[in-house]
C-alpha cells in the first residue's frame, strides 16, 4: 500500500514517515502542500506538526494550501484519509471532519502517554482493535481541546462517529472525545499519536494496529497484488 | 520613527558617547589608534558590540585558555558556532549550551524562545540536524507572583519555540534559589547529528565570493543586546532595556530545512547565524577567521522598516538570519533554493582581500574597520582575582549535622523543595517524542536519543549545583561536572564531551573574578580526569541585581555515547525482588546541601568533598556492569541525598517499593550529600557477577508491596507509601504555581 | 487604501479557555467585580483599492481564513486611509 | 455595570508572526493587494461599579494580566450596560 504523507510548511513528517516505512514496512512518499495531484496513493495521512506555525489557528492556514484540494477530492472518492494532531486540527479547518478545536485547558503544550479507549472498531481504522480496548498512545499539543455543538455531538454519537476517547481527558475534550471519523467512514482524525506507539523501545506498539487496519482494509477491498 | 541625526566623530569624542554604548576612555583611544582617525557613529557602534564581554570574552579569555578541549574524538573544539564530536561510522554530534538569562528577565517568554532559536542556529549552521534540546534554569524562590511569571513564561517560550521546531526537549534542570530572584537564568542546550562531510564553518573565504543574507528581514529589535547582556540590572534598567527580539520559530523551521539542504552543496563556502551583534559579529567574525575582508552595501539587506541607519542594521538582534559566503556565480542557486522554502536570499557583499569590514550605504562607505580588529584582536583583560572573606570562614566551620526529629516528615519536606520536586509540570510542556527517537525521556538521570539506524544512543545531560559552587567554586566545579558525568553513566553512556555556560557575576569585582577562576580550575580538572573534554561554551558575566550576584553557575552540558541500545538503562526500579546495592562512601556533609537550606534557611560549612580518582573508579566500575548487562537500574545521588534518591527509584516504577537497611548517624545516611554515589539494583541471579566487578554495598531488595522503608542501625526511619510520596512531590511545583 | 479591523469573538455558547483562565487569575487577585472576560482577536490590515468592492474580499478573507465560523463570530470596519 | 472592550496590539516594531504567516499565505491565494496584516487580542468582559473607578481597574487589569508592556500596546473602551 502507497501513503502520501503531506508535508506543510512546519509540518512535523518524519514521525509518520518512519513508521510507515520503518515499523509498517508500506510504501510512503513526502508530498508538498503545493503538489498538484495524489493521484496513484492509496491513502492519505495528514502528520502532526504546526503546519504554519500554527499561526492564527492550528490547522487554519494549511486547509489553505494547494494540495487540501486533493486531500478533499481524496476523501470524496473514498480513500482513506487519516489526520493526526495538527493533521485533525487541518480536517477541522478544512471542514472534512465536524467541529473545532480550542487550546487546551490549562492553556499549555501537553505531552505525555494517554489511556484511549477504542469506542469504535467497526472502522477501516481501527478493525483490528477490540471494542472498548484501552490502549496507551501519547498526545503532545497545544490546541487539542474538540469541541463541537449539541446538533452535531448528537450526530456523532448516533452515527458512532467517536471512534476514540480519553480514559482520563487531559485536555478540556468534550465529551473526552480523542478522535472521530467522518460518516462515510473513510476520513478519521485523532489528536493522539499513533505514529508515536510503533516501536517497544519508544512509546509501546499500541498505535500499529491501527495503521496495520488500514491496510488490511486496502488488501481486502482491492484485488491488485502487493509484490 | 524619525531620524535622528547621529553625533560626529568629534561629538563622541568629546561628550564620551561612545560610554553609552559601553565602551571605556581606554578602549576608545585603543580604537582611535587603530583606525589612525576618530571613529564615526556607525564605527564607534562596532567596536562597542564586537569588544563586548559577549561577543569578544574581553574578561574570561583568559579562563577559557585553561579548558582542555582537545581529545582524540574532538573535531572542532570551542571557537565555531559549536563543537563537534566524533561518534563513529563517519558521524558526528554538534553541540553547544547557551545563555539568554537577559533578555528572559525582561520578557521571559521571548527571552526564553529566542534563547533556543539561537542554539538552535548555532547547531544547525554547523550542518548539523538538530535531534535533541535541554536547558538549565534558575530563578527565585516560587513565593513572588514576579518569579512565578517568570518561571511559567521562560517555561512556556521554550515549548513554544523548541516544539514548533519539532525538535524534543528531552532533559535539563531548575534550581531556584532566592540569588536568582533579580536575575534569572535561562541556558538553553542544541545536540545536532550530522555526517563529517557536511561539516561547515563560519569562515569567509575566496576573495570575490559573494556575501549572502537569508532568513528574516532586519528591523530594529534587539538593538545593542550584546552590551545590554554585559551590563548588571539596576532599578531602572527596565526602563533603558532596548527593544526585546521576538522569535518566529516558523521561518526558523523553514531556515533550518533550507540551510540543511543548501549544505550538501558545493555552493555553499561558509555559513555563521546572526546572534548577539548580528551582522556585525557574523561578517566580521567570517571574515578574520578566514584572514579575509568583507564589503556589504547595506541598501541591499532586506529591512522590516522604513529608514534604518546603518548603524541600527549592523546592530540589529533580528532574529532567524543566517549570512553565507557563496561561490562567486552560484547566488541564483541559493536564492532558487531558499525561495523553494517561502525564504528570501540576497546577495549583500562580497568578499576582499584586504581584511577590511566595509560598509556601503546610499552609495557613500559609512564604515571601514580592520576585521582583525572587531574579531581576534579584541582587548583581553586580566582582571584581579581575591579570595573573598566568606570563602575562609567557610572553609573554617566543621561540618554539622543538622538536627532531625522526624525522618518521615523531613524525606516528605525535602521532596517539596522545588528545586528536587518532579519536573513534570515543566517537561510535558515539551515534546520529548518528537521525531520518535527519544528512548529515555525527561525523568531519568539523563535524557537518551537513540541513532537512527545504528546501534547506538546519545545520553545527555545538564548539570550545576550552584550552591556548591558558591561554598566553594573549585571543588564544586568539579563536582558540576562530575554529576554531568554521573547522569551519563547512569543512563548506560560513556561521557564524550563537554559543554558549558559560565553564568557569574561581575568580573569587575576580585571576589567573582576568583570564583570564575576557580570553578573553571575545578571543572578543568574534572574534565580531564574524565576524559569529557569541553568543545564548546558561553560566558554571561554581570548577572548582578543592585550589585548583588548571583550564586556562580557554571552550568555544565554533557553528552555521553551509548554503544548498543541494550545498554541503555534507567534510575527506577524494574522488579520486586531485585537487589539494591549502594555504591559510594557516606560523609557527613550537609554544606550546600538541600537539608541544610531547609532547615536554616541558607547555605554555609564547606561543600562535600570530591576525590576525582574515585570518581572515575566508580563510574568506570558501573559502566562496565551496565555493558555487561548486569545492572537493571541505576541512580546517581545528588541534591537531598539517598533517601531522596531512593524515593525518586521507587517513584518512577509503578506498584514497586524498597526494603533497605544502612548504618550510621541516620541523618546523614539518609540526607547527606556526599558525591561519587549510586543506587544500582541488580538481579538476583547476576549478584555474584556483580559484585566482582563492582565495590557496592548490598544493601536490600526492591519490593512487589509499593512501600519505601529505611531502617538505620536495625531501626525503621522511614516508612512510606510510595503513592503518597509520588502525589507530594509531583504535586508541590503545580501547587506553589496557583 | 483601506484600513480594515477585524473582531473575532468566540461564539457565546462557546467555553473560552483563555478567558476563564484570566477570569480566575483575577478572581485570586481579588478583582471579584470582574466578570465574563472572553479573549478574542483584533486583526488589522490594509486592502488596495481594486475594481473589487472591498467589503467582498475583507469577508472572503475573513470566512476563508481569519475566522472559524464553527465556534467564532466576527464583525470589521472599513475606513479610508491615506498612508499605511 | 460596565462593559469593557480591550484592543492589544503589537508594538509596530515587533514583529508579527501571525500576521506575516497570515499574509504570505494571502499572497499565495492571490489577494495581493492586502497588506500589512497585524494580528492583535480583543477582549471584553464586564466591571462591576463599585467605589473604585472603573478605568482605573481597567488600567490595572491589563497591565498586570491582559497586556505585556514590553511588545504590546492597548487601548480600551468603557461603556455603561445593563445587563451581561
Ligand atoms: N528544565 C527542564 N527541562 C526538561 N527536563 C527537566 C528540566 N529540569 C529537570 N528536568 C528533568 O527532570 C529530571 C530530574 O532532574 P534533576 O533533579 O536535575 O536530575 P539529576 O539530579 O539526576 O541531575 C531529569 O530527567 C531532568 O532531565
Ligand atoms: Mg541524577
Amino acid at each position: 500500500m502507497k501513503f502520501a504523507v503531506i508535508v506543510f510548511p512546519g509540518s512535523d513528517d518524519v514521525d509518520m514517515y518512519r513508521a510507515i516505512k520503518d515499523e509498517l514496512g508500506e510504501e510512503a512518499e513526502l508530498v508538498r502542500h503545493d503538489a498538484e495531484s495524489l493521484e496513484g496513493y492509496d491513502g492519505i495521512l495528514l502528520p502532526g506538526g504546526f503546519s504554519y506555525g500554527d499561526y492564527l489557528r492550528a490547522g487554519a492556514l494549511a486547509r489553505l494550501s494547494n494540495v487540501m484540494k486533493e486531500v478533499v477530492k481524496a476523501a470524496e472518492a473514498g480513500k482513506p484519509v487519516l489526520g493526526v494532531g495538527n493533521g485533525f486540527q487541518i480536517l477541522l479547518e478544512a471542514g472534512l471532519l465536524p467541529g473545532a478545536m480550542k487550546k487546551n485547558e490549562s492553556l499549555t503544550f501537553i505531552c505525555r502517554p494517554e489511556a484511549i479507549k477504542v469506542q469504535n472498531n467497526q472502522t477501516i481504522f481501527t478493525s483490528l482493535y477490540e471494542e472498548g480496548e484501552v490502549i496507551t498512545v501519547p498526545i503532545a499539543h497545544e490546541s487539542g481541546n474538540y469541541y463541537c455543538d449539541e446538533e452535531t455531538l448528537k450526530r456523532l454519537k448516533e452515527n458512532n462517529q467517536i471512534v476514540f476517547t480519553y480514559e482520563n481527558n487531559p485536555n478540556g475534550s468534550l465529551e473526552g472525545i480523542a478522535g472521530i471519523i467522518n460518516e462515510a467512514g473513510n476520513v478519521l482524525g485523532m489528536m493522539p499519536h499513533p505514529e508515536r506507539a510503533v516501536d517497544e523501545l519508544i512509546g509501546g506498539t499500541d498505535g500499529l494496529k491501527l495503521f496495520r487496519s488500514i491496510v488490511k482494509h486496502w488488501r481486502e477491498t482491492t484485488n491488485v497484488t502487493n509484490a | 520613527m524619525s531620524q535622528m541625526r547621529e553625533p560626529s566623530p568629534e561629538q563622541i569624542k568629546a561628550e564620551k558617547i561612545y560610554r553609552e554604548m559601553g565602551m571605556t576612555d581606554g578602549e576608545y583611544t585603543m580604537v582611535e589608534n587603530i583606525l589612525g582617525r576618530l571613529p564615526n557613529y556607525t564605527e564607534t557602534g562596532l567596536f562597542s558590540v564586537m569588544w563586548s564581554e559577549h561577543c569578544s570574552y574581553k574578561n574570561s579569555k583568559p579562563i577559557l585558555k585553561k579548558f582542555p578541549t582537545e581529545g582524540e574524538r574532538v573535531l572542532q573544539g570551542p571557537g565555531e558556532g559549536a563543537g563537534v564530536v566524533d561518534i563513529g561510522d563517519g558521524q558526528a554530534i554538534v553541540f553547544k549550551l547557551e545563555s539568554h538569562n537577559h533578555p528572559s528577565a525582561v520578557e521571559p517568554y521571548e527571552g526564553a524562545a529566542t534563547g533556543v532559536g539561537g542554539i538552535l542556529r548555532d547547531v544547525f549552521s554547523m550542518g548539523a540536524r538538530p535531534i535533541a534540546n535541554l536547558n538549565s534554569l534558575r530563578f527565585g524562590e516560587l513565593d513572588s507572583e514576579r518569579t512565578k511569571y517568570l518561571f511559567k513564561e521562560a517555561v512556556a517560550g521554550i515549548s513554544g519555540y523548541g516544539n514548533r521546531m519539532g525538535i524534543p526537549t528531552v532533559g535539563g534542570e531548575i534550581q531556584f534559589d532566592p540569588c536568582y530572584e533579580g536575575n534569572p537564568l535561562v541556558n538553553a542546550m542544541s545536540v545536532g547529528l550530522l555526517n563529517h562531510e557536511d561539516l561547515k564553518k563560519g569562515q569567509a573565504h575566496g576573495v570575490g565570493n559573494s556575501v549572502m543574507y537569508v532568513g528574516s528581514k532586519t528591523g530594529r529589535d534587539g538593538i545593542h543586546g550584546a552590551t545590554f547582556a554585559s551590563e548588571e540590572f539596576s532599578e531602572d534598567a527596565e526602563v533603558e532595556s532596548p527593544d526585546v527580539q521576538r522569535g518566529d520559530p516558523f521561518v526558523e523551521k523553514l531556515l533550518l530545512e533550507a540551510c540543511l539542504e543548501l549544505v550538501k552543496s558545493d555552493a555553499l563556502v561558509g555559513i555563521q547565524d546572526m546572534g548577539a551583534a548580528g551582522l556585525t559579529s557574523s561578517s566580521a567574525e567570517m571574515a578574520s577567521k578566514a584572514g579575509t575582508g568583507i564589503e556589504m552595501n547595506l541598501d541591499l539587506v532586506p529591512q522590516r522598516e522604513e529608514g534604518m541607519t546603518a548603524y541600527e542594521m549592523m546592530l540589529s538582534e533580528s532574529q532567524e538570519r543566517m549570512l553565507l559566503i557563496v561561490k562567486e556565480g552560484r547566488e541564483q542557486e541559493v536564492i532558487d533554493l531558499f525561495k523553494k522554502y517561502g525564504l528570501e536570499a540576497a546577495t549583500v557583499g562580497k568578499v576582499t582581500d584586504d581584511k577590511m569590514l566595509r560598509l556601503i550605504h546610499k552609495g557613500e562607505v559609512v564604515a571601514e574597520v580592520p576585521v582583525d580588529a572587531l574579531a581576534e584582536d579584541a582587548p583581553v583583560y586580566h582582571k584581579p582575582s581575591k579570595e573573598p572573606e566568606y570563602y575562609r570562614e567557610f572553609q573554617a566551620m566543621e561540618n554539622v549535622i543538622p538536627e532531625v526529629d522526624d525522618y518521615n516528615e523531613t524525606l516528605v519536606a525535602l521532596l517539596k523543595q522545588p528545586t528536587i520536586a518532579s519536573k513534570k509540570w515543566v517537561y510535558e510542556q515539551y515534546d520529548y517524542m518528537a521525531r520518535t527517537d527519544t528512548v529515555v525521556p525527561p525523568g531519568s538521570d539523563a535524557g537518551v536519543v537513540r541513532i537512527r539506524g545504528k546501534n547506538k544512543a546519545l545520553a545527555m545531560t545538564t548539570d550545576c549545583n550552584s550552591r556548591y559552587i558558591y561554598l566553594d567554586p573549585k571543588t564544586g566545579g568539579r563536582i558540576a561536572v562530575a554529576e554531568a558525568a554521573r547522569n551519563i553513566v547512569a543512563s548506560g553512556g560513556e561521557p564524550i564531551a563537554t559543554t558549558d555556560c559560565l553564568n557569574f557575576g561581575s568580573p569587575e569585582k576580585p571576589e567573582i573574578f576568583w570564583q570564575l577562576e576557580q570553578s573553571a580550575e575545578g571543572m578543568s580538572e574534572a574534565c580531564r580526569a574524565l576524559n569529557a573534554p569541553i568543545i564548546s561554551g558561553n560566558v554571561s558575566l554581570y548577572n548582578e541585581t543592585d550589585g548583588t550576584a548571583i550564586y556562580p553557575t557554571p552550568a555544565v552540558g554533557m553528552v555521553g555515547l551509548i554503544t548498543d541500545l541494550k545498554h541503555i538503562t534507567t534510575q527506577e526500579f524494574k522488579a520486586a525482588g531485585d537487589l539494591i546495592y549502594l555504591v559510594g562512601e557516606t560523609k557527613d556533609e550537609f554544606g550546600g546541601s538541600e537539608l541544610q537550606k531547609m532547615k536554616y534557611g541558607k547555605i554555609f560549612g564547606k561543600a562535600p568533598e570530591l576525590d576525582l580518582d574515585t570518581e572515575v573508579k566508580v563510574q568506570k566500575q558501573i559502566l562496565s556492569a551496565i555493558r555487561a548487562g548486569l545492572v537493571a537500574s541505576a541512580h546517581d545521588i545528588s541534591e537531598g541525598g539517598f533517601a531522596v534518591a531512593l524515593a525518586e527509584s521507587c517513584m518512577g516504577a509503578k506498584g514497586l517499593g524498597a526494603e533497605v537497611e544502612v548504618t550510621g548517624n541516620p541523618v546523614s545516611a539518609l540526607f547527606s550529600e556526599s558525591q561519587s554515589r549510586f543506587i544500582l539494583s541488580v538481579k538476583k541471579e547476576n549478584q555474584a557477577e556483580f559484585e566482582k566487578m563492582v565495590d557496592a554495598k548490598l544493601i536490600g531488595q526492591v519490593t512487589g508491596n509499593p512501600v519505601l522503608q529505611i531502617s538505620c542501625n536495625g531501626e525503621t526511619v522511614i516508612n512510606q507509601q510510595v503513592d503518597e510520596l509520588r502525589k507530594e512531590w509531583e504535586g508541590a511545583i503545580p501547587c506553589l504555581l496557583t | 487604501m483601506y484600513k480594515v479591523k477585524v473582531y473575532v469573538t468566540l461564539k457565546k455558547s462557546v467555553i473560552d479557555p483563555h478567558g476563564s483562565a484570566v477570569e480566575r487569575q483575577l478572581q485570586s487577585m481579588d478583582y471579584n467585580g470582574v466578570s465574563n472576560v472572553r479573549v478574542g482577536k483584533y486583526i488589522e490590515f490594509f486592502v488596495e483599492k481594486s475594481d473589487r468592492n472591498v467589503e467582498e474580499i475583507v469577508k472572503e478573507v475573513c470566512e476563508k481564513m481569519l475566522v472559524n465560523p464553527v465556534i467564532e463570530d466576527y464583525r470589521y470596519e472599513v475606513e479610508e486611509s491615506v498612508n499605511q
